[in-house]
Order: C-alpha cells, then structure tokens, then sequence
C-alpha cells in the first residue's frame, strides 16, 4: 500500500530533523521518567508507555501548530509531548494533583491541554475519530485552515467508530487525518488474528480516501506522508489515513507479561529501536555533534525532572471538586 | 410546517412540532454557533422524515445545517468536537432507539468531558430525540430510555408535553452550556396548543402544575401528562381533586415543586411512560417518601410500562400504555 | 467492482428460472395485497414496500435450503416470502393477531419464522450483520454447511455494525454471505450523499473478503454471483459481500412523498421494472406460455388472499401475552 | 489461577476470580454447547487480560473459545445468533464501560428476540464483565452501569461479591435460558474466600442475609456488600445491631426477603456503588416505602456515588466511593 507520494517527496530540512528529533527524545526521557516513577511506587495508575513509537507524533507534532488539534488515546502521552504540551500540568496530573492538566480529576488517560491543542485523550478504543470529525467541522464553519489529528491503534481499525468517522469524514471532506500506529498487536492481541485485510490503509479504499502504509520508524518516510496528508487536509481536499508501522517495546500496560509474543520478534524491534537510529544519523549526516545532542539530551531530562518535582510538591484535589465541572455551574453541596 | 396563525392577544397556535421549529429558527438565527444535523434534516432530504427541520438549510446554509449518513456514533462524535470548539450543535437522532448505538459517545464523553478535563472542555450539545408508543412501531421504535441519561451524571434531560414548553426549553437547552437530551413526544408533538408569539427560553428544572388539585400529587412528563390529566378530569367527576406536575425536566428534576404539591396533597402517585422496573418514577417516589416521611397520607404508587417489550398488536399496545383509567385505580387505591 | 467470476459462469436452467420467477411474483403479489390493504384502512403499521427490489431475494432464497437462515430488516418482508413463509401467519402478524409468528407482539418489523430459516428481522438499521454472524459460528460448531444471509440496504453499509460485522466473518471465516441492495437512497438520503466509496463492492477489499457489485434486477447477474458466493461459503471459505443494484419504487415508507428524487429517474426504474422484463424473457425464450404464467399468477393471488382471509379473522392476542415470552417462563400476574 | 487448595471440610479457599475460572471449566466440560469468547480470551492472547479464562482454549478448543477482534457490537452479535442457533455463549465484554458500544445488541435484541418473536426465539447468553471504581482508572473504566440493564425487560441481571456466589451463579446464569449480564466487582474479585468443593448452581433471584441484625436493614449488592459488612462491623461496636442483605442478583431483585428484613429492623438503608441520582437503589427504597408504608421507623436512606464522573486522584476517587464511615452515618442518622 505505501505508494509512493510522486517525485517531489517532501523531505524534512536540517531544522525540521532536529526538531524532530528533540520530540521524539522529549518522547522517550519522559517515558523512561514514568516507568521509573511507577517502579519507585511513586505513581498507582496504570501506565500505557508508546516506547518504541516515537517517530510517528514527533513527525506529525513537527509540521503541526498550535491551532492545530489531536484526539488520542490513552497509550497518547507521547502525542502530547510530541506537541509540546507543558509537563509541568501533565505530570502534576498523573499524579493526580490539582494543578494537573484536569485538576487530577482525568488522569493519564484523559489529559487534555487545549492551548497546545491537546483536546480530547479517550480510554474508549476508537472513540478518538468521531470527535476529530467535529473538529474537523469546525474548522470548515471557522474558514480556518486547521487539521485536527485522530491518533488510534491498528486494533481500533476494527471498531464501528473507525468505519463511521472515515466515511463522513470523507463525504464532509474534512481536514482530519487519521492516524494508526500499527504496532502490531491489539492488547494480546496479535494483528491478524483481529483485523482481516494485510494493510489497514487499504481500508481508506472504501471510504475514497488516501491511504497509506509509511514506515512509522523512519522519519523521512513519516515526514514524506504526514506532510502530503496535512497538505491536503489544508487545502480543503479531505482527510487521509495513514498506517504507521511500528511497534510497542513495553507490552500493553507497565507490567504486562508478554507472554503473546516470541522473544525474537521482541529482541528484533528493540534492535531497531527507532530513537538511536535517527540519532545516529544526525551524527552521520554531520547535523548534529554528540556534545549537541547530548546538551539536548540533559536540557530534556532537567525538564522531565523540574516536572516531576513540581508534581509530587503539588496539592491533592479538593473532595470539592466532585460538585465541579459535572455542569458549568457548580453542584450545591 | 406553516404555522397556522390564530393569534389571540398574542397567543399562536401551533403543534409542538412547529414549535421545535420555530425554537430551531430563532435559535440559529440568534446565535451563528448555533447547527443542527442528522439523518435528512436537510432540504434536500426532505427537511427531516417528520418535516421538522425543514427550511432551515436553505435559510442558514448547507455547513450549518447537514444530513448526516446512517451512523449515529459519528453524529455523536461530530456534535462533541464542534461544541468543544466552541458552536453549539443540536443534533438529531431520529428515534430514541437509535442513541443505542451512540452510547459510548454520550455517557462516556459527551457527559465526562468537562469534569474529566477538569473544566477546559465544555460539550454544549442538545440531542434532540423523538419517541412514544402508540403507532404500532413496535419493540424497537418506541422505547423510552430517559432513565438511563438521568442515571448518567453530566447530562441534563428535558421532555416536554406542551407546544410553548417545546419552544421554551429547547432555547433554553440551546443556550444552556452543558449537553442536553431533549426528547419529544411522538403522542403530543402534533397536537396543537397555545404558544405566546414571543415565547422565549424556559428555564430547564423547573416543573410546572398544569392543573389543581387537592388530595393526590400526579407526577409525570412528556407523553404521560396528557394521560394524568384525561385522569384528574375523570376524577374531578368523582369528587377526587387531582393536581399534575409536569416535571418539564427530569433532570435535574423539581424536587421543591413536587415535595411542595406532595406535602400539600399527602399523596402522590408518579407515572412515567418508561419501564416501571428500576425506572425514573423510582427516583420520584423514593425521594418524596424519604423526605416526607410521617407525613404522608398514602404509600406512594408508581405507575409505568410493563416488564416486557413494547409490543405490536393495537391490543396490547393499548395495555402497555398506562392509560387514564390506570391513573385513576391508582389513585383510588390510595384515597381511603 | 462486478469482476466476472470467471469462464464457467453459473447460470440459472430453465427449473431455476421459473422458480426464481415464481419467488419474484409472490413477493409483488404480496406487497401489492399489503398496500392494497393498507389503504383500505385495514392494517395501520408502518409499512415498507420493496417493490422493485424482488430479483435479489428471490434468486438467494431458490439457492438456499430451509435449513440456511437469513437475518433481515423492516423491509424484509420480501426476503421471507422468497423464502417461502407461509402467508398465512405472516400475515396475521402483520394484522397483529394472536395466530400471528409472532403471536402479534413483534409485527411486520420483526417477523420471523424459524422453521423456513427467517431468524431475525430488525428496525435497527446494520443490525441484521453482527446477528448473523452468530449463526456463522454455529454452522462451524455444527459442522453442517448451512450458510446465513444477512441482508440490508445501501445505507446501512456505514453504520459500525457493518464494519465490525464484516471484519469478523472474514477472520473467522465464517459462512455468511453479506447482501446489501442498493436502492440507491436510505431514507431521503441520495446514495453518493451519504457513502463515500463510488460501489460498496470495494469495501470488501478492507476486509479481505471478496466483494461484487451486481445487477440486482438481474436473475442472471444474481445468481452467478449469488451461486459462487454461496457455494465458496458451504466450502469453508469463508463469507463475501454482493451489493445489488436495484431501486424502490415505492420510497421509503408507505405515503413518503418521494420529494428527494427527480421523477425522471423513478420513472426510468419503474421503466426497467424487472418483474415484466424477466417474465417477457421467459417466455421469449420459450421457458414458460402465457397460459402458465398466468396459472402462476392466480395460485399465487389466492395463496395470499386465503392468507388475507386467514388474518383478518384471527384474534387478537389477550393482554396475558404482555407476561409471556419475556423470558422462558412467565411473568407472575 | 491454580486453585490454592486448603481443603476444610469439603470447603476449598478461592478468590472470586478462581471461582469464575471454576464455573466456566465446569460449565463448558458439563455442556458442549457451552463457548466462551471475547476479547484476549483463549490462551494464544493470554487467557484473558486478568487470565481469568486461562486454560479453557486448551481444554476445550478453538471453536469453543475464541479471542475476537476489538469489535463489541460484533461480540454481542456473534453471542445472539449462536444463542438462537441453541448455543450458550458466554461473552466477556472486558469492562462495563465498553458495552456502551454494543447497547443496541443488548437491548435492542438480545432482551428482546423472545418477545418480539412470540416465544420462537431464544436469547441464553451470559455477559460476564467487570467493573469498580479503586483502581484509579477514572471516568471511563470504572462505571456502574447495572441501573440501565435492571431497567430493560428481559435480562437479568446478577452481581455477586462472595467467591462461592461468583462460582454458583454464573453456573445459574450459564444454564439460564435467558439472556444473563454477569458483573464481577474489581474490589472483590481478588478476595479469596470459602468456596464447597463441589459448590453447585445458586439460584438467581434470591438474595442472602450475610449479616443478622436488629436495629436496621442494609440492601446492598457487588462490591459495597463488603463495605456494609465493615460498616456493620464498626456500628457493632457502638450497640447497633445492623442486619446485611446482599442481593446478588439485581434484576430480578429478592423482594421478598428485603421486606421481611426491613419489616423486622423498621429501617433500611440502600447502599450502590453506582450513582445514587436515578439509580438502582431508588427502586428498593421506593419498594421498600410503599410496601411497608406506615411500619417503618425511620424513611429509607440511600448512599450511592455523586453526581459526576469517576475521579482520577486518589483522594477524590475515595471520597467518590461509598466508605464504611458512611454507612455508619447514615444509619445513625436515622436510629433516633
Ligand atoms: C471499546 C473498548 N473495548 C476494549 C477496550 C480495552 N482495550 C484497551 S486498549 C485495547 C487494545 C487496543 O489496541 P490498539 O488499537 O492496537 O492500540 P494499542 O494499545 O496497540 O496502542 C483494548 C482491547 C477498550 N478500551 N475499549
Ligand atoms: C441505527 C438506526 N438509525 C436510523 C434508523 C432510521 N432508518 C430506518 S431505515 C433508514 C434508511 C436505511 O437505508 P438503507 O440501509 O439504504 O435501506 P433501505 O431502507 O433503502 O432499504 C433509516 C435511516 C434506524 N432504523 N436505525
Ligand atoms: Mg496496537
Ligand atoms: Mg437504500
């Protein structure tokens, strides 16, 4: 299914690589940070890390603005620091403060932050599309030019939700795109044993959409894909769907066993784990010196901690705020 | 949907179909966030199945006004991400059966979103729905499910009876900045009533005494009013004076105005068209005995749809419907 | 999409085709005594003809045995009599009656007759599919090779349903056969206005599964595809998705104002009105006289006048009925 | 899931989880019509997320046992047809919130197809899921949804909290020959408990006094049957004698023995883990009320979740939850 996007393939400049580069770095410190949190007990709320899928929201975030807006999932924290939401708020809320993101009332897997246009995060497998739609909408009706992102996995390509937004989203011709990271399995769930058809972009098919199948681990191939869909999607031409492969180093949630997959095919993602590689090529390639990245590298992790330790210094919640937000108006007590 | 005018002091009669209409007119025209969308709601289909939204594509537009294909959770889905963006869609779903495959969307996100977010979102979305036994649609067309959006925290539900409560709370359920189920009555939307030519929003919660009484508190809404009071007619006959409080709102339901009528009264029989079992009368009920504990003349009855499915035959279609006459045993049962 | 099932197309013998006929007439010949009733005040339910639409389910059903099922919708009362229900307590349903299939309680929406295979009949549009489905599996665990029709119409081909439903027939590889007519309009909604693939035949193709675009009013057309996908899914194979091009003379429902359509195209339809074609054609190619046809026709006519008779003089069910069929036992009083 | 055997007198110390995993096993070597199926089931995903059905796969095949796409509309389905072909599915939806993407199956037809056939259809599934606020997995992984299926005709509705329950009822609702919604409690499953070795089918529909007591009548169900035993615990303490009705199945409820309890006690508090505002427990103190109308000492309390969303942080999820401390309010609120 991946076709190729014609000659002039959009390729990303020296700039655009490093900065995808920080996010994808940005990505993994802060995972890395979590799980380290989770197994110090620092942190009780189960935790869907994305190790390994990097690539896919550091691209997307790169060519994105802020008026630009992504619905994700709950394995999505790696969509939001891609897009550059604050951590201060994000970890102050998986920590279940009141100066998280929702006041500690949503959680990881409900973080939102719509002023970098983080606007919905659902636990619901699916429920990201039909919402992008909206958005979608909204912006024909603003007459801006915003594209809104549906991140969600290849076992949510089989869900009724997928099948409804793709097809209105193609009929409204909305500037969504749609994007799959097929990491190959569905909870325990191996991909061919849920999803019927070997590409899930040939499902944009049936909805007269592009589709296609980029290598979600490769940059250049991302950047290529993302660029043309965002293009499009500018440009009022509709949506596109995008199938990027990758693959999930830890499991389902923190502390999975694994059991559902061969070592080997574990041990040869994790060789080509995506983050070094591009790493390397910045170094190769001359765009960046070790002492850049490593500078890089340290600024992102005093970043990661100066959130960790604004969090754990951050309030509870008030039982107060059970009466607040269910309605604009506060409930009576 | 022309509205037939027979004005009277300012006074318009009209169905509560054009009713709902003309609340669409004027809320669109009053406010450009304002969008309605769902199956046919469009001119080029037709302006709805029921006719209902008709004229307001060609009068606001084809991006304000869409028909939508068969597939309710993306209806769902659309309103909530348009509301978060700041419009305000009202939504159709053309028969209350039907928000069955949309659940998901509403319970677990149009609901939640604000809290779960810890107040940055809003979803000011109304879905409007439309439901009722009575024409024989059968198991699958005319159940009543207001007791599960009640049960669902986030969600206010609306369901009016008359023509003027039509319009009033469905601009109020427009403008109000939280989703709202507003549900119409298939038995009553096409009867016509008396509606002030300038009617405008009325405030959502507040129940209203459609009719006097003294010794027994009738509790109910939507389709049901109607039946409550065909019953304290019947009943004024027999020297039994039956008030009627049409909740309008079921959520947050009145709970001053019923106590309020109840302690009056000392009795209260609560009848809604929906299940019995486990249903939105049990609230009622529960709380008016709770709160007026010893002071109470009478146990307070329930009256609602049997435990089966809404069946066919005209027979026992009629039997399903609880019925004036239903009312009036009830409120005998409790009169000595 | 309608690829041509290759050199050894199957094709209807004479037998075939005056069955195929047969099932076609009895299906006019019941809705038109349906509509005639309806206007005469005598039946009051919503009723939704599928007149014009009569060569799809009256090829299917001469390919089935009693012991193959079908899952069908409010307008699935021509998909029973092709499968030959008797009328008679078809058509005390309809009047509500007690003699009714259904005791009266379910009505033309939701008839159903196990013992000629009619197992499900919804008002909720896509639900014929994921039910379906179910019998699929039983057939696999009774290892017999009964298929399953799950029927439903153009627009119900992008609702959730239809998606998840044809997802799992084709990992599970089930024996189900997926037939959507396409009328070209669900509800006041044009085709193209609501679906976003140009045939639903290419949705298939997201599914691995494969998928025909056919001449609905066609016997012909029909039954080659109709007799390879069934016999692909008696052989284990698995299911297939057929879309038959056909139309609805009589709108959506009894009384629809047909405002949504031109009368140009209704009036070219009903032109190609496929029940005179194909009885011209029979007895163009000698297959059947005048005479027979006509036999044909007046067996058929009082079949469904005795059944008319039948229901009109039944009772109703007593309100007892309301406690039963519940759940296996009954209700106490 | 190897059972801990300490074998006391026929009695073996299990958790409810083990107790499941034991009904299925029994059920399905019992009855080869017997399938299990949902998401992550068979032992190639794992035998389920939590391993609950680890082992069946291999024992019984994979025709019988079958992991399924993430596709509940599809699972609920796949569940019906094969019940009215005259299996006995037993479909796991992992947890309760994600049925609200298969209502229309559920209520639309499973608890329908009997009726509205006329008795020609038969509908004998099981719908295991699993749900509890504590886990902090907020709003949309914790909810109560019981309410809206007690108030639909035609399923039944079971939820137990004692691993001997767990095994004995899902036996019950296995060869039930209706549709069954099985509810395993986050907070209970994992308690092991004493369990008879050859612990057999527990009829549906009746409820067991799990603590006697004098003073007042708690009616409560799943996972606050522990938190009223606490709550009893403490209130003990203090010189109040309260009696414990777990009902372990909601819809059918145990009428019978919740008003002889609160008959005798002359109070009755009604404790839910899911929302108080229009929930289940308004049918029971509603019940309660009218049935014994003048014979109570005190009006019927109900405790039951606040009107919002399942809160993340810890702290608000525990103020969410009904707590022992509570009860133990609300019941000396009323022993005046
Ligand atoms: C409707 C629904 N069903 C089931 C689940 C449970 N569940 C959570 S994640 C998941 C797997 C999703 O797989 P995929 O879409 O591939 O995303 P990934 O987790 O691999 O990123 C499942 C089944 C859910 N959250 N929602
Ligand atoms: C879930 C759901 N949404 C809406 C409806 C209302 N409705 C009934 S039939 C219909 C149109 C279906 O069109 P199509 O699938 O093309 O079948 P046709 O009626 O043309 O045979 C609609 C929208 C419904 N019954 N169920
Ligand atoms: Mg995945
Ligand atoms: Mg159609």
């Amino acid at each position: 299914m991946s076709q190729s996007t014609g000659t002039n393939v959009p390729r990303p400049d020296a700039a655009a690589q490093l900065d995808i580069y920080r996010r994808m770095l940005r990505i993994e410190r802060n995972d890395d940070a979590t799980r380290a949190q989770i197994r110090r007990g620092r942190i009780t709320a189960p935790y869907y890390s994305a190790r390994g899928q990097e690539v896919i929201p550091a691209t997307i975030s790169h060519l994105l603005t802020d008026d630009d807006k992504i619905c994700t999932i709950y394995r999505g924290i790696q969509d939001m620091v891609a897009k550059d939401m604050p951590l201060r708020p994000l970890w102050a809320e998986i920590c279940g403060r009141v100066d998280g993101t929702c006041k500690g009332k949503g959680g990881p897997m409900h973080l939102t932050h719509p002023e970098t246009g983080v606007m919905v995060t659902t636990g619901i497998v699916g429920s990201s599309m039909p919402i992008a739609n909206g958005f979608g909408w909204a912006s024909l009706l603003d007459g801006k030019k915003h594209v809104t992102i549906a991140y969600f996995g290849d076992g949510a390509s089989n869900i009724g939700a997928f099948h409804e937004s793709l097809n209105l989203a193609s009929v409204w011709k909305l500037p969504v795109i749609f994007v799959c990271a097929n990491n190959g399995f569905a909870e325990h769930t191996r991909y061919e044993n849920g999803t019927s058809v070997d590409f899930i972009a040939r499902r944009a098919i049936g909805y007269g959409m592009p589709g296609f199948t980029v290598d979600g681990n490769d940059p250049f191939d991302m950047y290529a894909h993302a660029h043309a869909a965002i293009a499009r999607a500018r440009a009022g031409e509709g949506p596109t769907l995008l199938e990027c492969k990758t693959f999930r180093f830890m499991g389902h949630v923190f502390g999975d066993a694994d059991g559902y997959m061969t070592k080997e095919e574990k041990a040869a993602a994790v060789a080509a784990d995506p983050l070094p590689a591009f790493r390397q090529k910045l170094i190769d390639s001359g765009l960046a010196s070790e002492a850049q990245l490593a500078q890089l590298q340290a600024g992102l992790e005093a970043e990661v901690q100066d959130a960790i330790d604004f969090a754990f210094a951050c309030e509870a919640p008030d039982v107060a705020e059970l009466r607040r937000d269910v309605f604009a108006e506060e409930i009576a007590a | 949907m022309s509205t037939q005018t027979m004005e009277t002091a300012g006074m318009v009669k009209m169905t509560g179909q054009q009713a709902v209409s003309a609340a669409l007119f004027q809320a669109m025209a009053e406010d450009s966030r304002v969008l309605v969308f769902g199956e046919d709601v469009a001119d080029r289909e037709g302006g709805g199945v029921m006719g209902t939204t008709k004229g307001l594509s060609a009068k606001f537009g084809d991006l304000r006004v869409r028909s939508t294909p068969i597939a309710e959770q993306s209806i769902m889905g659309a309103a909530i991400g348009a509301a978060m963006a700041g419009y305000k869609p009202v939504a159709e779903i053309m028969l209350m059966n039907f928000i069955t495959v949309a659940m998901d969307m509403v319970v677990n996100h149009a609901a939640k979103l604000r809290f779960m977010s810890g107040g940055q979102s809003q979803v000011p979305i109304v879905i409007r729905t439309l439901t009722g036994a009575g024409w024989q649609t059968a198991g699958q067309h005319s159940d009543h499910f207001e007791g599960w959006f009640a049960h669902t925290a986030g969600i206010k539900v609306v369901a009016p009876s008359a023509p003027a409560d039509y319009k009033g709370l469905l601009l109020s359920a427009i403008q109000d900045p939280d989703p709202v189920l507003f549900i119409e009555n298939s038995r009553t939307l096409f009867v016509p009533g008396e509606v002030a030519a300038d009617q405008g929003p009325i405030p959502l919660g507040k129940a209203k005494v459609v009719q006097d009484g003294r010794d027994v508190t009738l509790v109910t809404y939507s389709g049901m009013v109607q039946t409550c009071v065909a019953a304290a007619a019947e009943l004024a006959k027999e020297g039994i004076s039956a008030e009627v409080v049409d909740l309008r709102t079921l959520s947050p339901w009145d709970k001053d105005a019923v106590l309020a009528s109840a302690e009056k009264t000392g009795r209260a029989v609560v009848v809604t068209e929906a299940l019995r079992h486990f249903g939105p009368g049990a609230e009622i009920a529960a709380t008016i005995q709770e709160e007026l504990f010893g002071r109470l003349k009478a146990p307070v009855r329930r009256l609602g749809a049997p435990y089966c499915a809404v069946p066919f035959a005209k027979a026992l279609e009629d039997a399903y419907l609880v019925q004036p006459a239903d009312v009036m045993a009830a409120v005998k049962g409790i009169m000595r």
